[in-house]
């Protein structure tokens, strides 16, 4: 199980939880369960999020594995000028 | 509109040249005669993009009508390097990476160019106000006054 | 759009009488071309003035100077005489755009855009200066003070072109000076803008004076109970406040995208203390001439 | 790609050699967007809105074709409806279909065979609108009653019976708000606000487009992303990919905003049309009323402090309008605004409002700079009502390894404290201030990002090496990927030349933008040459006869290695490149990927004003602008990454701004009344670069273009506040707001 942690935003479609559990392996994974578990998270997944792991962000990298106990965090989808 | 026919001097060249009697010189420049070198930043002489000499006055091209070059002397950009050899200015600006985009570079140097020829031993604060009406967006303008007096330094040494 | 260069003023003024459409005259060009690029002045006609014989010179007259109108800034700026004696009006007519907007503007140009704002313009009608105009009917000289008629209009008809401005001769123990706010160091129109012109007698008292502004009403103003404010003062602190309190009384401006009527009227009153301190230090030879730039 | 940790000592990597493209820019010869031309070119013209709010009843273009010269004219039904919200919004960014929703909003454009003829053709169009109430603050926009911009727009993260003009809401953070606030000494709360500014590059956007009978087009234009030009042109004219090249000229600056495409698809439209190739190039009026400027913004900041400067709990409320369109740029500022500090308890809510202004385009660091500067003054009265230093202040709560970051995750290694205590030893901090002057100090904070990225490197049969890269060169990005590839294959930086492809050439290439070229691109450089290398290794291998792995590269060389080492003589590169013909044909390197690993960026600015108490103007006495560049491939280019960063920070806080005036007009487009800093206006920009590597990159390089943008808005809204003896808290702080502000 990997815990992910969500921006306050996402918390509406998530009871209230600040961090979920998801039986995942990898980014893509991870944003295949949370639109599962929780649908109401599906149109910002599909507008783009992106993941933090461990401190590194990761843009879109839907192989990206992730291992035990790593942080995961979801942010929204990075850009720049 | 009836077209203007002009005989004028480019950079040591003479150039012939038809032109409508409200075009711009900076149009004439770039469209009818490929000197593309001059740029247009903002048509209004704000931006100093433009820049050439007309009869040895630094001018916003963008400002003078391209009638008014009948029997003038102009100098642009593409007239600063003497064949294969860049202006000491121009050698200045690569050395010193004073440009990023570069786009503001060739009225920089026309500019900066009509400066050293009147004022040899600028200051830094005399570069500055008088490169003011040429903008740079993208250098702050730091390397571009510390080019100006590296080529200052080495012209008045030659 | 029709070109012409004039090879007399008369041919000028008989081509802008005789022309139906709307014409203009073309000196510097730098608001001429600026007002046709913005595509809110259509132009059938320009007349290129540079080509009259004279126009492009400087020559001393009555002990003062004769300034075609078409010299550029950058050549008046480069004329000894005329720096030596109106240091005032060059700071004001160096102030009018950047370096390549000096290489074509006009002082005669500035005044008659017609802009509130115009830099020379105060700085003139400080010197009260005179304006030789030319037309269909001959040649005569008005006081630069009655040429502004308020924004973008001037009194000149439409025959009618400036050949010149005469910066009159003046007596020992004189100064001007010319200050003008704007946001940033260059490149800007005047948010506020003040000259002064004074002759001190031989105790530094200020016997004459004119201070004149600049955008801060529709046309440039002469304050006159800003000089009688100053006038048989050595420019004490009180003789400062009132000077600036006229100063502020004289200001009718508007709220604009460069400044705001409160900040102009303030302004107004700071440069013109300012202006005169510079002016008197001029007037009494000093070296402590700050100029804006 | 992780960092060689044993590649710590460089031999190209940190010189300053001259730019490749050097002599084309200061000989005028490099062509920029508008200096392309083609035969038969046609010039396009657009005719845009007067209104800044009015539905578009009726467009008769008849007596426009009627021109003789005249050779196309479209307007929005010449483009078909895009499924895509985002694609949507862009297409109708360029051409309106059917409402104008700013002033200066495109409606029509007609391409003709001059100039004068394209003017007169614009004229001609007629157009009939029915104006309609418009909202240009984006405090007014949120209001009940507002005028509505477009609706049916917000997303499902903006709760219900809000205004329809707010589309995009979130909210970042941790902690007990309450517990922290109520451990605070004392808490500030202030409003601020920002104006909307302009990236202001010095070109103007252009185009030329030549589509052919085929359904083939060629496209040339400047632009900070040539592949995502294609996309997003492709999809809008309706063609595949493949059929469109897009072809970046030299740019004449972006900053971001050039991300995006404003005129590429009319050119495109106008020349499907016309069967000719149609130039477009903006004037300024048109850059400023119809390219992206930033948000604009107005903002709550609340932040609790203990008597010896502990950061007890910052809550932020910021409230953005990136223009007539749905934009995220609240998420990235609400992530940003706190990201410099370690608090326990931290809030911020974002909110977009849609307005009757152009749409935002990105603008370095977009929606940064606004966030922190209303912390970074919230934090420095803090200080000052509390008598605390400033930067002691942020050495204290300074974000560092393992603290949680407001935005959520971890930090890991950050530079944070490092940049403040570069500033805390430099001499600008503790040199004495004169009588009106102030000091101001903020920490600044950015992303940075990676992206996809194609590099193609090329082994000439000289010894010399082409390497091929697919993101314009906005600021010197070709020496330092030269220098990367020079530094790899162990060659003279003098024998490379690099290149910016065209969209046909590479693949799919990230815009220029999140600072991330220096960074990806090198690194696909680096990767690229290393492929290079194992197969110049390979044929060396072969050429001894021995092992692949039994050869090294060394020094531009491939050298035997374990039993064999010292056995056959070096064979360079340019010996393996000369026989390559024979050894099995050409030599090329590539690396293709999706880079990640970035790392956070962290600057330092430091700033002295003085400002006159009588007129309210602000000069800028001595800027020092600290920062980590993790490697600085071209020390040159990062400093000036620094400098022009930190003086469009100046411009910002004290004189640009979009006006709009009370008709919905904007009131100054142009370089006249939108006041970009000129160079009397400023001192020298000091500079101090420190060099903490990032571990995602193999030689440690961090992006360093969009950090300096952040910090100088508080930074000099600080010094001001200090100076002037009260706290300014809009920008920009223009004189007439200083004066005012001084007058109480």
């Amino acid at each position: 199980m990997v815990k992910v942690k969500l921006w306050g935003t996402l918390r509406h479609w998530t009871d209230g939880q600040a961090e979920v559990e998801v039986e995942a392996a990898t980014f893509k994974e991870v944003l295949d369960r949370l639109s599962e578990l929780y649908p109401g998270l599906a149109p910002q997944i599909r507008r783009g999020v992106s993941m933090s792991l461990d401190g590194v962000i990761y843009r879109e990298a839907w192989f990206q594995e992730i291992k035990p106990g790593q942080e995961v965090v979801l942010m929204p989808y990075m850009q720049g000028g | 509109m009836k077209s203007l026919h002009i005989s004028t001097t480019i950079n040591g060249d003479p150039v012939e040249f038809i032109c409508d009697p409200d075009e711009p010189l900076l149009d004439v420049l770039r469209n009818r005669l490929h000197l593309t070198g001059a740029k247009e930043g903002c048509g209004t002489g704000d931006c100093g993009a433009c820049s050439v000499t007309l009869n040895g006055r630094l001018v916003c091209s963008c400002l003078v009508l391209g009638a008014e070059a009948q029997r003038a002397e102009i100098t642009t950009i593409e007239g600063m390097a003497e064949g294969d050899q860049l202006h000491p200015l121009q050698r200045a600006f690569i050395d010193g990476a004073a440009f990023q985009c570069g786009v503001c570079t060739p009225g920089i140097l026309v500019a900066a160019k009509a400066l050293l020829e009147k004022n040899p031993s600028p200051t830094d604060e005399e570069v500055r106000y008088w490169l003011a009406g040429n903008l740079c967006r993208c250098t702050g303008y730091d390397k571009i006054i510390a080019a100006v007096q590296v080529a200052a330094a080495e012209m008045r040494s030659a | 759009m029709r070109y012409m260069t004039a090879q007399s003023a008369s041919a000028a003024a008989m081509a802008l009488a005789e022309e139906p459409g709307k014409s203009r005259v073309l000196a510097g060009g730098t608001d001429l071309l600026v007002q046709m690029k913005a595509g809110n002045l259509t132009v059938d006609l320009v007349v290129d003035i540079k080509h009259i014989p004279g126009i492009r010179d400087i020559v001393p007259e009555a002990g003062g100077f004769r300034i075609g109108a078409a010299v550029a800034n950058a050549e008046l700026r480069e004329h000894a005489g005329v720096c030596q004696q109106w240091p005032g009006v060059i700071e004001a007519a160096g102030l009018i755009g950047s370096t390549q907007v000096q290489g074509r503007s006009t002082i005669a140009g500035n005044l008659c855009n017609g802009s509130p704002a115009a830099d020379s313009v105060p700085a003139l009608v400080a010197a009260d200066a005179v304006v030789r105009v030319a037309g269909p009917d001959g040649t005569h000289d008005v006081p630069v003070l009655d040429i502004p008629a308020g924004p973008g209009k001037t009194t000149l008809n439409k025959a009618q072109i400036v050949t010149s401005i005469l910066l009159p001769a003046r007596p020992a123990r004189s100064g001007d000076a010319y200050l003008r706010f704007i946001p940033r160091t260059e490149m800007d129109i005047a948010v506020a803008s003040a000259a002064v012109n004074l002759t001190l007698d031989a105790t530094g008292t200020v016997t004459a004076a004119r201070v004149a502004l600049g955008a801060v009403a529709p046309k440039v103003v002469l304050v006159e109970a800003a000089a009688k404010a100053i006038i048989g003062t050595k420019l004490e602190d009180a003789a400062l406040s009132a000077l600036a309190q006229a100063c502020e009384a004289a200001c009718n401006p508007i709220d604009d995208k460069r400044g705001t009527i409160a900040f102009r009227t303030s302004t107004a009153g700071v440069l013109a203390r300012r202006a005169a301190k510079i002016a008197y230090d001029r007037a009494q030879g000093s070296a402590n001439a700050g100029a804006s730039k | 790609m992780a960092l060689d940790q044993a590649k710590r000592e460089f031999r190209q990597v940190g010189t300053r050699p001259n730019r490749p493209d050097g002599v084309d820019k200061v000989t005028g010869r490099a062509q920029y967007g508008a200096d392309m031309t083609a035969p038969g070119m046609l010039t396009g013209a657009i005719l845009r809105s007067p209104h800044a709010h009015a539905r578009i009843v009726s467009i008769d273009t008849s007596a426009a074709e009627a021109i003789a010269g005249v050779r196309a004219v479209v307007t929005g039904v010449d483009f078909t409806p895009q499924e895509d919200n985002f694609l949507r919004d862009v297409q109708e960014n360029c051409m309106a279909r059917d409402k104008a929703l700013y002033d200066g909003h495109a409606v029509a454009a007609v391409a003709a065979t001059s100039p004068a003829i394209a003017k007169a053709a614009l004229k001609a169009i007629k157009v009939v609108y029915e104006v309609l109430p418009h909202v240009t603050d984006v405090d007014a926009a949120v209001k009940p009653g507002a005028p509505i911009v477009q609706a049916g727009r917000a997303l499902e993260n903006v709760p219900a019976g809000m205004s329809e003009n707010v589309t995009n809401a979130c909210e970042f953070g941790h902690g007990d708000l309450d517990a922290g606030f109520a451990k605070a000494d004392l808490v500030i709360e202030r409003s601020f606000k920002t104006a909307a500014t302009h990236q202001g590059y010095i070109e103007p956007h252009a185009c030329l487009a030549s589509f052919t009978a085929d359904g083939k087009a060629d496209l040339w234009c400047c632009t900070q992303g040539q592949f995502f030009v294609r996309t997003l042109c492709s999809a809008i004219i309706g063609m595949e990919a493949s059929q469109l090249r897009v072809t970046p000229s030299e740019i004449g600056g972006g900053f971001g905003g050039k991300t995006t495409v404003f005129i590429e698809p009319v050119a495109l439209a106008l020349s499907k049309k016309s069967g000719r190739p149609v130039k477009i190039v903006m004037t300024r009026d048109e850059v400023f009323k119809a390219t992206g400027p930033t948000v604009s913004s107005s903002m709550d900041v609340r932040i609790g402090m203990t008597k010896d400067g502990r950061i007890t709990a910052g809550e932020a409320n910021l409230r953005y309008s990136g223009g007539a369109f749905p934009c995220g740029t609240c998420d990235m500022g609400a992530q940003a605004a706190f990201a410099a500090y370690d608090v326990e308890a931290v809030r911020t809510y974002g909110w977009n409002a849609l307005t009757n202004r152009p749409k935002e385009a990105a603008y370095r660091a977009p929606g940064a700079p606004q966030a922190i500067y209303a912390v970074e003054s919230v934090v420095d009265e803090l200080c000052q009502k509390l008598g605390l230093d400033p930067l002691a202040v942020r050495l204290k709560n300074a974000a560092h390894k393992g603290t949680l970051s407001s935005y959520g995750p971890t930090f890991n290694e950050i530079g944070l404290e490092a940049t403040l205590e570069a500033a805390k030893a430099h001499p600008h901090y503790t040199a004495p201030l004169g009588p009106n002057q102030g000091r101001g100090l903020s920490c600044g904070f950015w992303f940075n990002f990676g992206g996809n990225t194609c590099v193609s490197l090329n082994i000439n049969t000289d010894g010399t090496v082409g390497v091929t890269e697919g993101n314009p060169d906005i600021g010197g990005s070709r020496a330092s990927i030269s220098l990367m590839a020079a530094e790899e294959l162990g060659i003279p930086y003098e024998n490379i030349r690099t290149i910016v492809a065209d969209t046909n050439s590479l693949g799919y290439n990230d815009v220029t933008d999140g600072s991330r070229v220096t960074f990806s691109v090198g690194l696909a450089t680096i990767k690229a040459a290393r492929d290079a290398i194992a197969k110049m290794k390979a044929r060396a291998a072969r050429f001894w006869g021995i092992d692949e792995e039994a050869v090294d590269w060394v020094d531009g060389a491939a050298v035997p290695a374990g039993p064999n080492a010292g056995k056959f003589p070096p064979l360079t590169l340019a010996e393996i490149a000369a026989t390559s013909p024979q050894t099995g044909g050409p030599i090329a390197g590539h690396y293709e990927v999706n880079v990640d690993g970035a790392g956070v960026s962290f600057g330092v600015h430091l700033v002295d004003v003085e400002v006159d108490p009588e007129t309210g103007a602000t000069k800028v006495l001595r800027y020092t602008v600290f920062q980590d560049a993790g490697k600085a491939v071209h020390p040159d280019y990062v400093e000036g990454q620094m400098q022009g960063g930190a003086v469009q920070g100046i411009g910002w806080a004290l004189n640009e701004e979009y006006i709009y005036g009370a008709d919905g007009r904007l009131q100054n487009p142009g370089f006249l009344d939108y006041r970009i800093p000129v160079a009397s206006d400023l001192p020298n920009i000091e500079t101090v670069i420190l060099e903490i590597p990032n571990p995602g990159h193999p030689y440690g390089v961090r992006g360093v273009g969009e950090t300096p943008i952040v910090p100088p808005l508080a930074a000099i809204a600080n010094a001001v506040s200090r100076a002037a003896g009260v706290r300014l808290t809009e920008l920009p702080m223009s004189p007439p707001r200083i004066l005012k502000a001084l007058k109480g």
